[in-house]
């Protein structure tokens, strides 16, 4: 068992987790679709560093026949998954202004309240 | 060399994420979150990930950031409780952290060329593409030849949130505000004031918009294509809209315009998937779209490469409009 | 001999660059307030990406990164500055007043 | 013929970008309901197809399985595409006149375009054979979903929605976790190419630490997804605050497309559900009894009915997961057949549900005074709903308990069995508030206009789903045929 090998994986692990720790832990909207970002960049990260091989390139033709290339199979998922993330983003901040709009506050304990009191 | 770089990046990632937990200012956190999708980008770089790191410095810099910040600028920019529930959440943290770190324990290591992730699908990526799809960028020949029904559905999804920001936030022109021509409160309309802003995006902009053709069109040989080229145009939109503002952008690409764009984008990516089909092949196969299967791949991947960029680019301004239009309303 | 001359002098440029960018980052945590703050960032910033690049571009030779090069420090000179006037005129709009002989307050 | 599958997805989604390109309600709504029905006209002949042939495969592009996206369809897949396609084509004739009254004119175009891509997503999920495929499907019918909830008329339909936002995200992205996972063990994403190398490689047996993360990620993703009971927080709300149309559509079929991910996933996978077997349907057992309990109990104590009928959909997912946690061929099909039945039903309840909303403008108890007379046609729909729903002989939702109690039976879980007619036992405590107080208690003194019965546009789907519920549990030889198929091809391992 190789420890020092799996460092990248370790690190990326915690940042997801910090991302994810901003999600459940705070009230505020807006707090939680930046650690949402987190989160899924993360897992980009993790993504990309499985498709990585020491010594290879970026997976773009060059002259050399020997060359060695990383995987370019995650990268294109995670194309993908960048835009779905950055259309969830754009969603739920549409759904955060309109709540600001129609509560006055974006804090989930303050947005409890009014919603109890009716 | 490269292991230095990672290792200096990795810590920059960590400290950036730290501080975004940290930080109760949303504006501070947001421009925070900004240098953590470019530092990520840097690290997509770092792993040869061009693309993904191109994708990445237009999107998670670029659009997010202003989006983020144009919806924090809707509401407040203080978070007011710093915890909700802290011991609940870490505990939960955790546990989900351990499990991954034990999953990782049977992955082989980093960087590891012996493991099986490389050896099954990608080889055939990697050898037959640049003979099968044509282009030498590899990412471009699995992204719209291999898995392009993937793509396809990547740019419905781009097109679902544009119409959601349309129906949540709804959309129409407006009259200009007479507050925002008065108030000095960092509020873009009054950027026209400022004659080098000016003069410098009357160079840019061009140049943005051409950078953004040859991403385009370049796609096939280097980092970039639809994705990134749609970005990168609507950003030239955006600083016009943020110098000169709303109204005179709106003027210059309206939204009937762009939700009309919107929409034929993706009806000529899945119009290139039907006219394979009409042409006897399956969905999406673009050898049946001229004799010689090189060819077609080569026609099919430049259109739907510039299905992709249109919608994006459509959709990207139209979520601008959404939010820049709302500033001033009242529900 | 020519291709250690370049080396030395792209080590300079590096060299010179990199001490500017980390010196700029001193000055935005060290100095007093906003205009102190920009006017360290904004100058080390430009000389600094110009110098780096500068050095890049010695050692790339003749090539078509060369002239990417190129272009990005042509983007580099142009909008530094430019994006240092805007924030610093918003900044007069916005009414901060600079800290003017205060030592007080550091 | 042979391009069928594709058109399933393919007519849905450029269905919702001529929407957009229109802008008309009257137009949108036209293409919608020819989608719709078209997809369901597909589904049909796929399934007769599926029911002579056996399986139905696709390559995208042209390109062979394992490199390229292909469509797999076995019996499976078609019964849910059936499940999913039949609902929307019975939805959209009745969306015209609900969304005329619940969304404004500006946006019904947007609305039916939503609409469209929440479909094509989750057809999409269920055709593809790529397990990054479904992802993308998944977060294309989540995305326009929440957009579809967040335009309820009320203010804490945004809310929800923004809920529902977060927790689905963190579902999918940690099925994104599971997926990569798996890809990194295999090198592969298509999903019998994935059993086939996780069996190959010896990795099932080997007890396999990375494989069983990524299976702890992909349920517990899917779990959030489907609203597994400590993890459905977000569906009362986003049922209940939800345009009815929206919550008639997601109701029946969105959970329904998570479950059988979770299927697809545990058993196609895990050639046979080999892990499945040993501990984890065990593990699931115990969420599921939770949820048939506990959301039941809680469904006898809501005032707003559309929020009752939102718990007892919780309550149900619980059975079907409970059938699925057997892991015998009889238990498996229970719950394949509940995922059918439900979709009957609580189409048919959420139909009244929008009905009522129609005439009075709010689904509250004491709205529904009185009528069991004003509006004779859409409460005896409500009651057959709910006698499908108790689980009374003669409707659809029979056959499925039964099978269920027989499953548990036979594997001796006694109290499992008694568990399932208790939980029969609360859905009939909170149907007959609602019915009793419809045909009991004298009506309110109303104003003329707003009484009265239901217009025709939505008492014909409604009843359509009526005599389905009935037609079903007298005759219920196609569906249980198609179940029964789909859990022997489950528990029998990929192929």
């Amino acid at each position: 068992m190789n420890w020092v090998g799996h460092y990248n994986y370790w690190v990326v692990i915690f940042l997801m987790m910090s991302g994810f720790y901003v999600v459940i832990s705070r009230g505020n909207m807006i707090k939680k679709l930046l650690g949402l970002n987190i989160f899924s960049t993360s897992v980009f990260l993790l993504y990309i560093s499985m498709g990585k091989i020491h010594g290879g390139t970026a997976p773009i033709l060059t002259d050399n026949p020997n060359q060695v290339y990383s995987n370019p199979l995650p990268h294109v998922l995670i194309l993908t998954a960048i835009v779905v993330g950055v259309a969830t983003t754009a969603v739920g901040l549409a759904l955060v202004v309109r709540i600001q709009e129609r509560y006055g506050t974006i804090e989930e304990d303050e947005i409890r309240a009014k919603d109890d009191s009716l | 060399m490269e292991v230095f770089i990672d290792i200096a990046l990795l810590t920059l990632l960590c400290i950036t994420a730290m501080a975004v937990v940290h930080i109760r200012k949303l504006f501070c956190a947001i421009m925070l979150l900004g240098i953590f999708s470019l530092l990520s980008a840097s690290m997509f770089v770092n792993m040869d990930a061009v693309d993904v790191a191109f994708t990445e410095a237009a999107v998670g810099t670029g659009i997010s950031t202003i989006l983020l910040l144009l919806g924090m600028s809707l509401t407040n920019t203080r978070e007011k409780r710093p915890h909700y529930q802290p011991l609940f959440s870490l505990v939960v943290v955790s546990i989900t952290g351990a499990v991954l770190v034990y999953g990782t324990m049977d992955l082989p290591a980093y960087g590891d060329p012996n493991a099986s992730i490389h050896h099954h699908v990608a080889q055939r990526y990697i050898k037959q593409s640049p003979l099968e799809v044509g282009p030498p960028n590899m990412v471009t020949s699995v992204l719209a030849s291999y898995r392009g029904y993937d793509t396809l559905g990547e740019t419905a999804v781009i097109l679902t949130a544009g119409m959601a920001l349309v129906a949540l936030l709804g959309m129409r022109r407006r009259k200009v505000l007479p507050m925002s021509s008065s108030s000095g409160c960092g509020d873009y309309h009054d950027m026209k004031d400022h004659l080098v802003l000016r003069i410098m995006a009357k160079i840019f902009i061009p140049l943005i918009l051409l950078f953004a053709l040859y991403v385009q069109f370049h796609g096939d040989y280097g980092p970039g294509g639809g994705f990134q080229a749609g970005v990168i145009f609507a950003s030239g939109i955006i600083l016009y809209a943020l110098i000169f503002g709303l109204e005179a952008a709106m003027k210059v690409v309206g939204y009937p315009v762009l939700r009309v764009l919107a929409a034929c984008g993706l009806l000529l990516y899945g119009g290139v998937g039907v006219a394979c089909m009409a042409l006897g092949g399956n969905f999406l196969d673009y050898n049946a779209l001229a004799h010689d299967p090189l060819h077609g791949q080569h026609l099919g991947i430049f259109l739907i490469e510039l299905g992709v960029g249109v919608t994006v680019f459509a959709i990207m301004v139209i979520m601008f409009y959404a939010f820049a239009s709302r500033r001033g309303h009242t529900a | 001999m020519i291709i250690d001359a370049l080396d030395i002098v792209t080590a300079i440029c590096l060299a010179l660059g990199c001490f500017l960018g980390i010196s700029g980052g001193v000055g935005i945590y060290r100095l007093p307030d906003f205009y102190t703050r920009m006017h360290a960032t904004s100058v080390t910033d430009s000389a600094c990406a110009f110098l780096i690049l500068f050095g890049l571009m010695l050692q790339s030779g003749f090539s078509l990164v060369t002239v990417k090069l190129g272009f990005i420090l042509l983007f580099m000179v142009l909008s530094s500055p430019t994006a240092a006037h805007a924030l610093a005129k918003t900044a007069v709009q916005f009414g901060i007043e600079p800290l003017l002989g205060r030592e007080d307050k550091r | 013929m042979i391009h069928l599958p594709v058109a399933l997805v393919v007519i849905p989604l450029l269905g919702a970008a001529v929407c957009v390109l229109f802008r008309r309600s009257f137009i949108a709504w036209t293409v919608a309901l020819a989608a719709a029905w078209s997809g369901f006209a597909i589904s049909i002949l796929i399934a007769v197809y599926i029911m002579k042939i056996g399986t139905l495969s696709y390559s995208i592009g042209g390109w062979p399985p394992p490199w390229g996206i292909a469509y797999h369809i076995d019996y499976l897949n078609s019964f849910v595409l059936l499940i999913v396609s039949g609902i929307a084509a019975v939805v959209m004739p009745y969306a015209r006149t609900s969304v005329n009254y619940e969304i404004e004119e500006d946006s019904q175009a947007y609305f039916y375009c939503l609409l469209l891509i929440c479909l094509a997503g989750l057809l999409g999920i269920t055709v593809t054979g790529d397990a990054f495929n479904m992802y993308v499907f998944l977060e294309l019918s989540s995305l326009s979903s929440y957009a579809l909830i967040g335009m309820g008329k009320r203010r804490r339909a945004l809310t929800a929605a923004y809920q529902y936002l977060v927790m689905g995200t963190i579902g999918a992205t940690f099925l994104l976790i599971g997926i990569g996972l798996l890809y990194n063990l295999t090198g592969t994403l298509n999903i019998h190419d994935l059993a086939h190398q996780l069996a190959v490689n010896n990795i099932i047996g080997s007890h396999n630490r990375t494989l069983l993360t990524a299976f702890a990620f992909i349920i517990v993703g899917l779990s959030l997804k489907l609203a597994l009971f400590p993890l459905h927080l977000w569906l009362p709300n986003a049922y209940t605050y939800a345009p009815s149309v929206a919550t008639i559509f997601l109701a029946s079929t969105a959970t329904k497309v998570a479950v059988y991910m979770l299927l697809r996933f545990c058993f196609t996978i895990l050639s046979g559900g080999f892990i499945f077997k040993l501990t984890l349907g065990k593990i699931l057992l115990i969420p599921a009894l939770a949820a048939i309990l506990i959301a039941s109990m809680v469904a006898i104590f809501q005032y707003d009915i559309k929020r009752m009928l939102a718990y007892s959909s919780v309550a149900q997912i619980g059975y079907m997961i409970l059938g699925i946690s057997l892991a015998t061929p009889l238990g498996l099909s229970a719950g394949i057949l509940h995922l059918f039945n439900h979709a009957l039903m609580k189409g048919l309840l959420f139909m009244v549900m929008g009905a009522v909303n129609y005439r009075i403008g709010a689904v509250y108890l004491n709205d529904f005074r009185g009528l069991g007379r004003t509006m004779p046609w859409t409460m005896a729909a409500f009651v057959v709903g709910g006698m499908s729903l108790m689980g009374i002989p003669l409707t659809a939702g029979f056959i499925s308990k039964w099978y269920l109690v027989q499953a548990a039976l036979e594997k001796g879980w006694w109290p499992v069995a008694a568990l399932i007619l208790i939980g029969s036992l609360l859905a009939v405590i909170y149907i007959w508030r609602v019915v009793e107080t419809a045909y009991f208690n004298p009506a309110q003194e109303m104003e003329a206009e707003s009484s009265g019965e239901a217009p025709l546009s939505l008492l014909l789907p409604m009843w359509l789903l009526v005599l389905a519920n009935i037609y079903f549990g007298i005759d219920s030889s196609i569906p249980v045929e198609l179940a029964g198929r789909a859990a022997t091809l489950l528990l029998g391992g990929a192929s």
